[in-house]
């Protein structure tokens, strides 16, 4: 029987290497997948590239990942917003470095790389900086910009309930990049609020089916990076 | 004497020209007060990137859930009818023409419907993006909303961008607290003058040609 | 308050003129608009392009529009099948053009005009004759060709539930490209098993969100093709 | 006397090389049947581009839904952790190398891992390539199954494909009723002999150079 249960966070981190491509789900703190994050704090890994659409708030999750030192780039639409503090600092004292991508864009390298597609033509960008050096091309009378598929060695991911093969659903918003994420990943790990019995999930209300994950943990009480944020927390 | 739109008016004033049933995606600032004003006999969907269709307004401290936000982090409610769905999804329906209008802020916005709203170019600064130039290229109308001015008095209506621009020829339409002004082939044409408010004074305070109405001697 | 419910297929078909570009949900009998069909047939629209996986069977459905002699040119992947006889016959009368797609390019052009992406790279047809004059280059190692987005003017679409905003599921493997097909059509007109309140499709199962439907019309006991075909049946 | 394997054992062979937890993909003919030959203590998820993930055996005639098909329009079942998806991510799972294995039935397969089974090339006939391209393209390993000649004795693993294309050098190993043969960078290597085949007779019916098994003189 295939069973992709993981029995803790730490285990479910311990492989990921120095020098690895990290996508995290999230967008701001919904879905950010804070349990996992804390476990590669506690495991060490550096020199991360660290794809997420923001770059974490406050002193825990994302943002403590980085304030650790482990993170050597990040790919990402918003990198600042009012209670992002650690990255700005990183990135003004040349500690952090920056490939900032339009969001919509993101997400489309990113499913185009689990869909297995390198490159694609999109109007995004078109005209403004962000498009310099890059390929353009008309179509049908209107310009193009190239972009090229965006793959992680790892995803982190956090969803609301999880089946022993892999299958997931998520919360409302918080669902945002994780199901592409588990697509582009060669190794996918998620924290899940609700690990069920196999069958439990109804197959017409899956999100991510089982073939896009490879490992599952239970995290049925997971903080949520807003509250931690108004009780000052920091980690570790 | 005060003249001019404050933000609700000037809010309000856009919500007019949103046909009913159109899918709205709402901007951060003044664009996100559009959805009080929606006049009587109509209905908007509202789109956030981030996930969500079918946005509603801001919970009670019961309702709010932790995993129900928009674009711009806050907690929102979702209407009955509301759909979930991922980034790919979400940004299929933006690039993919399927959104009726956008309304945004803006640092600069130009008589040739360039807009400049993500940065000003300093060097120092932090650059986000964020989802604004998938909004702008893909959404059928992009209604701007700003105060004509700057603190410091300068034209926010200019003939070309200085900041680095967000898309090129996008604008259709632009609301300030003094006027509703067009992107038209020929720059801006003036709509609608706020109470109070004189065509010589907005076009003082506009950095671009200003057109009168079309139909105006 | 926003509703696209329509009364009837007859009016749902109304307007779909001659020389029309139209997507037909469905993979074989599963998910044929089979209502949607016939009334087609019965409001004459000649000339036209249809796109579907197939070429429908027996003589009901997508084959009876054909065998109506309504349809100029099928884009398809897999245009033969042990029922389809209709448009084996009239592609070898010079009566019908094909444009013959692999299936994933299928889905993938569908959802690539959905998503306002005019070009992708993809790895299938790469060294075989269906790549014949097509752009091809390398990326990473590896040679992909160019594929083109794939529009339609209408989107005849079967769903399972539909709510008066648009919003849709689907039964099981009945749902195959019809997703997809609601986002590519500029105007999508769906059959839907059952009709239900606004609110009462819980937002994390809609499939389809209401932004890509245009009409609904309830059809709450559909004809499905392997019966109709086992009793012989065609239509008109 | 009977030699070599029928249909089943065939099948079974096959299902003996897929290792457990496997996402495989069966084609039409032989390669359905390898699902009924699952090696004890192994499991494996099979895959219809139709869009299932989970698909199990076929109905009873009480179990039996019209809107539960299979890619070859056969109606199946779907096994306790089943997924339905949508065509374009169905296609995603093949096209990025989400499954491990493909079984396909084949008209030609090549000693440098071509493989041709969509289209004999005759020019009166309907062509239809269904998703052929892109599972060969797509997925991890893809293992052919074949008669090893055709009705008249023609063979059907050859130096070069005649036959139009599905994919080039994307075959890792053929099943055929006499062998189990490996694609290398030196062409044709023997894996294994059915009961009752000798190494000359596959190599006779062979349409290219065949090399012993690995370790072999």
């Amino acid at each position: 029987m295939i069973n992709k249960v993981c029995p803790t966070v730490a285990q479910a981190v311990a492989d990921i290497p120095d020098g690895a491509t990290v996508m995290v789900g999230g967008f701001g703190a919904s879905g950010s997948p804070i349990e996992l994050l804390h476990a590669l704090i506690d495991q060490g890994a550096k020199n991360l590239t660290v794809i997420n659409n923001n770059t974490g708030n406050g002193e825990v999750g994302l943002a403590a990942l980085i304030a650790n030192g482990q993170v050597s780039k990040m790919i990402c639409s918003f990198p600042r917003s009012s209670q992002s503090r650690v990255f700005p600092k990183f990135y003004k004292e040349g500690k952090i470095a920056l490939d900032l991508v339009p969001q919509g864009t993101l997400a489309e390298r990113i499913r185009a790389a689990g869909a297995g597609m390198p490159a694609f033509y999109t109007p995004t960008t078109v005209g403004t900086v962000l498009a310099e050096g890059k390929e353009q091309r008309e179509f049908e009378g209107r310009t193009y910009v190239l972009e090229r598929w965006l793959k992680a060695d790892y995803a982190l991911i956090k969803c609301e309930t999880a089946d022993p093969l892999g299958n997931l659903t998520y919360n409302k918003t918080a669902r945002n990049f994780s199901p592409l994420m588990c697509m582009a990943a060669t190794t996918t790990i998620v924290q899940t609020r609700r690990l069920v019995e196999r069958g439990e999930i109804n197959p017409e209300h899956v999100v991510t089916p089982g073939i896009f994950v490879d490992r599952v943990v239970e995290v049925s009480e997971p903080v949520h990076e807003d509250i931690l944020i108004a009780e000052g927390r920091r980690y570790p | 004497m005060s003249t001019g739109w404050n933000r609700e008016q000037i809010a309000a004033r856009v919500a007019q020209d949103i046909p009913d049933g159109s899918y709205v995606n709402l901007g951060i600032g003044i664009p996100e007060l559009v959805a009080q004003f929606v006049p009587e006999g109509r209905e908007f969907i509202y789109h956030t990137e981030n996930g969500l269709l079918g946005m509603g307004p801001p919970p009670s401290d019961e309702e709010r859930d932790l995993d129900l936000m928009n674009a711009g982090k806050k907690y929102v409610t979702a209407m009955p009818g509301a759909a979930y769905f991922h980034h790919a999804d979400s940004f299929s329906m933006i690039r993919g023409g399927h959104l009726d209008v956008c309304v945004l802020g803006t640092l600069q916005v130009a008589a040739n419907g360039d807009i400049a709203n993500w940065s000003t170019g300093e060097l120092d600064a932090v650059p986000a993006v964020g989802g604004a130039m998938d909004l702008v290229q893909g959404v059928k109308q992009i209604f701007v909303v700003t105060q004509h001015t700057t603190k410091t008095g300068e034209p926010k209506l200019v003939e070309r961008c200085t900041y680095p621009l967000t898309g090129v020829g996008v604008v259709s339409r632009v609301y300030s607290d003094l006027a509703v002004i067009d992107i038209t082939p020929d720059g801006f044409q003036l709509v609608e003058l706020a109470p109070g408010v004189t065509f010589d004074e907005v076009k003082t305070k506009t950095g671009a040609t200003l057109r009168p109405p079309a139909g105006s001697n």
